[in-house]
């Protein structure tokens, strides 16, 4: 096996899906030629043509609107937003007909779609490069939301998401893009869409995260450790349809819940997934779920996104307080 | 051939007149008789379901639908000049291509009485989308259909249509931009009916032609009659030609009106004169098509009116049978949003049937 | 006082406000010589001119965006989006722009421009035409999202939109536009924005609604009294900023919370509202907070669209069940 | 006049050739001496600006940033054609017309740097807008403000400024067809720098030139020398003209090439080869008015140099006063979001101070 980056692994997804699937086409600005502009394509025009893997023209309402077409004619269209801040031109073709076409024609046309797309914070970019969105694609019906953690994971549900009859929105964390490498298996594998992945087992509590996030979460399980606490840490993995299953079982077990996004705040996936388990797990709670995410503010530009992030610290500093807290 | 007809050059493509008088055009495809005589019933036919279709809303029967009447010819001579597994990409007024295509008529009641199940049409018999509302968006699946089928090598083209209105979306924009590059088997038709809602063509831009548009994208374009079902039929068969050919997209605008109101809960006397319409109903395709036949001794007088009767009927026993059919069950307004319905949804069903 | 109807009411607030302030100008598609395809602009272009009120060409990114540079420009512009559903084309224009201005030009270009759309379902209406997305506008930084229920509010928030120095996404609830007619003061009068309205006081627990669906939760409030259930009754008015301190104190007071919006459930409002009444209230909860939402799938066409909506019945039957409800 | 320059007819609008050489054109508006040294220090400045964050960036002291080299004549000439006061609506790359326009270079280094404090420009002292980064969103608040001051009477314009790729994008066709039918006084000035990132400028539309595309909305389009600051100031000059006649809007693409990477995280060596710079090199607008100017003996070599070694100083004071500039607070971070921290907000920033 190799250690591959993230961006290493979602490239070696493409290429093992694309020589076993010859409709996958993948268009995007940049993503011929030149590779995209995070080289996530890189080599793929070169193996597989220009026909399969192009520069699209800058327009992402057209980027998202054609693949439709090409979606109905029995192409497998892997798209990609240069980053998830430029897919808003191609939000009405996503959300007015990508998600609806097969309740639409209750099942005549269907959308067989991937629309790739990086995001997150964490990385000194220009204004609307580092946003978290999530909440928003989740909230449209008709849509699955991916977000990997690890170039492992991302592979392996790159893989699930191509196979997947229905489309789904891939948020690549890009502060993960290669600041990790990781073993990961030559050829296809896949991981199941809709399934959460529990991290760490512990008692304490319940620590739900996702995508670039996971890696300050992972290094406050080790801190809590230290501290006694014994954190069960859950990967989401999957923002829409999440995997409920997990985390109440989880709740059950542990009594106590806390999420951990990037993301800001109100109307968040904390949001909804502390709902969720109040709903569920009520009167196994111990004390109120908590939610560390980021402010409700605009994602600032490099001198002030530290006020945006997370830190390890701050993640067992709360975990801390919630884990000894008592009614 | 297209550059005969400049629309530039204020040139517009007519064949057949008021009058019911055609004149041929070299070197442009024409119908024949029973290719006319073929189209006439289906322009009829779909001039019968639709005003059947207006009073069945007049009676609270039917919920707000978009008419088509006046519009009739241009989706119609636009899919004779086709064949039947090319892509039909419509937007929401384009009844009589779809009964060409052999659609059945209750399928466009059905969506229009709503219910998802009529905009069930398996794309291998009828390669059609269904109904379009966001405005224009459908040219962007009109481009890439084109190009899967270019990719594919099958020959196959793909036709969408837009409004006059349509235009003016960035989403129009692309989709010329996009076939055009890719030299994509694809054709455009606005169908310029001179209003989007009560907003007149003038205000939409300040060409004096919607064709001339086309030139933007380096595609070849074309103002014709769309009032005339043999214009239409003509300039989509010589577009058809080029995209078959592999030299790209044809844009054609197609110059009608609107005789009815925009949708059954538009009031046209708001923004429209009296005047302007009777303008425009000696225009209407039906009626001079009929001239033509009539002329020409292929239908008379009375054939029509037993033809009008013939799909009256035909319009009742449709709608009727949408009318009289199952309303969706809720668990079908659940099951098609994914292939497999998630836990999550599943739940919600659950807990919603015993909710009540 | 004359009673008006809901879309009356906004007719007025538009007229009240363009006759004080010259610089307000409001387009769209259909608002000029028709006033717009609900009437909401009707008799406005006669009044004021065709350069303050006038049809838009057929693009919402246009309008959207046009409206930027007419804001900057020292003009307030208040513009309409046929129906909610047909936002998403200036989906870019209103989240990239129109809700960062301020911060990105940290204060020199705001943006004060009232965005109104009817929204939401239960009219039989075409595809597209009935849904409602308050949550994604909620979830944008910088928007305001305001709903009012009643044509008194419609004039008095609207007014107060008009007047607020920031982008505010009014969203008119269609299904309420002609149906109840109320008295309706002249002239201008104000609804503060952010603000929730106690419309019935009562003990048994709290219950959160908003909108059209104001109506059937009013009636239930009736029901449920006769079955000895007092609700304090809440109606939200803004999605964002919400008014938190309104609710938690009825939630310390009652001790059970109920949102009933129509907007489907997934990290839709229902979803924040509990999560904030846990966060701060949960020591104070005698029972598992509950939503009564739409479901997570497409607004149906209209033969389906009854099983999308939440009826007066459902929610007494749940309301009943959470008053009575003992751990 | 713009008719004498049918871009359709490849005409192109050429004043001051690479060698510095000036072939008037009649009736086409002429920079005098004293403005193109004056244009010659700006773009000198700008170029020296330019290079120096370069190598701020290697330096690991800059974040990111779009290097403007090369296309110094075009943001430049159309503000020296327009009035202090007509707006100036950027995308990204305009460096020289900012620094014309009067804002201090440390605003282009401090919003690059990554505070939003530096993009805070008071409208009424530079009716300047801040950077864009949503590819031709830009041009739809060119069409606005145009909109606007036509409201008001003021008579003044609204330019905005777009790249080769930035034409594609759906916002570019409505904001060129709202200002047309508006009879805006807005300006739209495509910088057609030959690139898209590594996107080539033929990949993105099939037509000979962008500027045709004006065509299409019924706009007055021209397409000009970029790298002749003599043409832009020409065209712009006469569509001001136009503008303040209440005549409308024109399209002008101005022809030039990115010397530089598309931003410092660029690698151009992907995409292009090293000859295709090489070509583009001696059409620099920076040596060619060089040229121009040494022949008239406006300038000597000896004063370049002083000028370069002045600009470099500046450039290194101004991004020092940025880099020792405090950093925004926490507090600075949230307050900006409304006229009035919502109450929720207040207690996440609360929150967030007490949570480390
Ligand atoms: C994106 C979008 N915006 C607005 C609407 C509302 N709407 C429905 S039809 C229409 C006018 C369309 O005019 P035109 O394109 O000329 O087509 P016509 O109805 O005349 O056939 C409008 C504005 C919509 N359906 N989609
Ligand atoms: C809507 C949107 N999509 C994608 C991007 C990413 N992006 C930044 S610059 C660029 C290329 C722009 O090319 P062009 O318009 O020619 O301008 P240039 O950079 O050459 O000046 C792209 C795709 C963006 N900023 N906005
Ligand atoms: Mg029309
Ligand atoms: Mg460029």
């Amino acid at each position: 096996m190799r250690a591959l980056t993230l961006l290493e692994a979602v490239n070696d997804a493409y290429k093992t899906e694309m020589r076993l699937d010859p409709f996958i086409v993948t268009f995007g600005e940049d993503v011929g030629v030149e590779g995209g502009v995070f080289r996530a394509t890189t080599g793929i025009q070169k193996e597989f043509g220009v026909e399969r893997c192009f520069d699209s023209i800058l327009a992402e309402s057209g980027i998202a609107g054609t693949a439709i077409g090409m979606a109905a004619a029995g192409l497998k269209p892997v798209i990609e937003m240069q980053f998830s801040g430029f897919a808003w031109p191609a939000f009405n073709q996503i959300v007015s007909h990508i998600a609806r076409f097969r309740n639409r024609t209750r099942g005549a046309i269907t959308m067989p779609i991937v629309i790739r797309m990086p995001y997150g914070g964490g990385i000194r970019a220009l204004e609307h490069h580092s946003e978290s969105y999530e909440a928003i694609w989740g909230h449209i019906p008709g849509l699955k939301v991916v977000i990997p953690s690890t170039p492992y994971d991302a592979k392996g549900l790159l893989i699930s998401a191509i196979r997947d009859p229905d489309p789904i929105i891939f948020m690549e964390p890009k502060r993960v893009y290669r600041s990790i490498k990781q073993e990961v298996p030559e050829g296809a594998y896949t991981i199941p869409i809709g399934k959460a992945k529990v991290i760490s087992e512990g008692d304490s509590l319940t620590m739900v995260s996702y995508g670039a996030q996971m890696k300050e979460a992972t290094a406050a399980v080790g801190e809590l450790k230290k501290l006694g606490v014994s954190v069960e840490l859950i990967d989401l993995r999957t923002i829409y349809p999440y995997d409920k299953e997990t985390i109440i079982n989880s709740v059950k077990k542990t009594g106590r819940f806390m999420v951990v996004h990037e993301a800001h705040q109100t109307f968040g996936v904390g949001a909804e997934l502390i709902t969720k388990v109040v709903e569920e797990a009520f009167l196994y709670l111990e004390a109120a779920p908590v939610r560390l995410t980021g402010p409700d503010t605009i994602f600032p530009l490099p001198r002030g996104e530290r006020y945006f992030m997370i830190s390890t610290d701050e993640i067992v500093k709360n975990a801390k307080n919630l884990a000894f807290y008592s009614i | 051939m297209f550059e005969k007809f400049d629309p530039r050059e204020g040139k517009k493509l007519e064949i057949m007149n008021e009058n019911g008088e055609i004149t041929p055009i070299n070197e442009i495809p024409l119908m024949n008789d029973s290719q006319i005589l073929e189209g006439y019933l289906v322009m009829l036919k779909t001039r019968v379901a639709d005003e059947w279709a207006i009073s069945l809303q007049r009676q609270g029967r039917m919920p707000t639908f978009p008419p088509t009447k006046g519009q009739e010819a241009i989706p119609l001579g636009a899919l004779m000049a086709l064949n039947q597994d090319d892509w039909f990409v419509i937007a929401y007024r384009e009844l009589s291509g779809w009964l060409y295509r052999g659609i059945p008529l209750r399928n466009w009641y059905g969506y229009y009485y709503g219910n998802e199940k009529y905009a069930h049409l398996p794309t291998n018999k009828y390669h059609t989308f269904p109904p379009s509302v966001p405005i224009a968006s459908q040219l962007l699946h009109t481009s890439g259909l084109a190009y899967a089928e270019k990719f594919k090598k099958t020959g196959r083209l793909a036709i969408g249509f837009v409004g006059d209105g349509g235009t003016s979306e960035g989403d129009f924009h692309e989709a010329l931009n996009f076939a055009a590059v890719w030299k994509a088997g694809a054709i455009f038709i606005i169908q310029n009916n001179h209003y989007a809602i009560s907003c007149p063509r003038e205000k939409q831009t300040i060409t004096p032609t919607l064709a001339e548009k086309g030139f933007a994208y380096g595609i070849p374009s074309i103002q014709v009659d769309g009032n005339d079902i043999l214009s239409v039929y003509g300039a989509v068969k010589m577009a058809a030609e080029r995209g078959r050919n592999g030299l790209g997209p044809t844009l054609i605008e197609a110059v009608t009106y609107r005789l009815g109101p925009h949708t059954t809960a538009d009031d046209p006397t708001l923004y429209r004169s009296e005047e302007e319409v009777e303008l425009w109903k000696p225009k209407d395709p039906l009626i001079r098509t009929e001239k033509y036949l009539l002329s020409k001794e292929l239908l008379t007088s009375e054939k029509i009116e037993a033809l009008k009767e013939e799909f009256l009927a035909f319009a009742k026993e449709e709608f009727q049978s949408v009318e009289t059919s199952e309303d969706p069950t809720i668990e079908e307004t659940y099951n098609y949003h994914y292939k497999e319905l998630p836990e999550i949804m599943k739940e919600q069903l659950k807990e919603r049937k015993e909710r009540k």
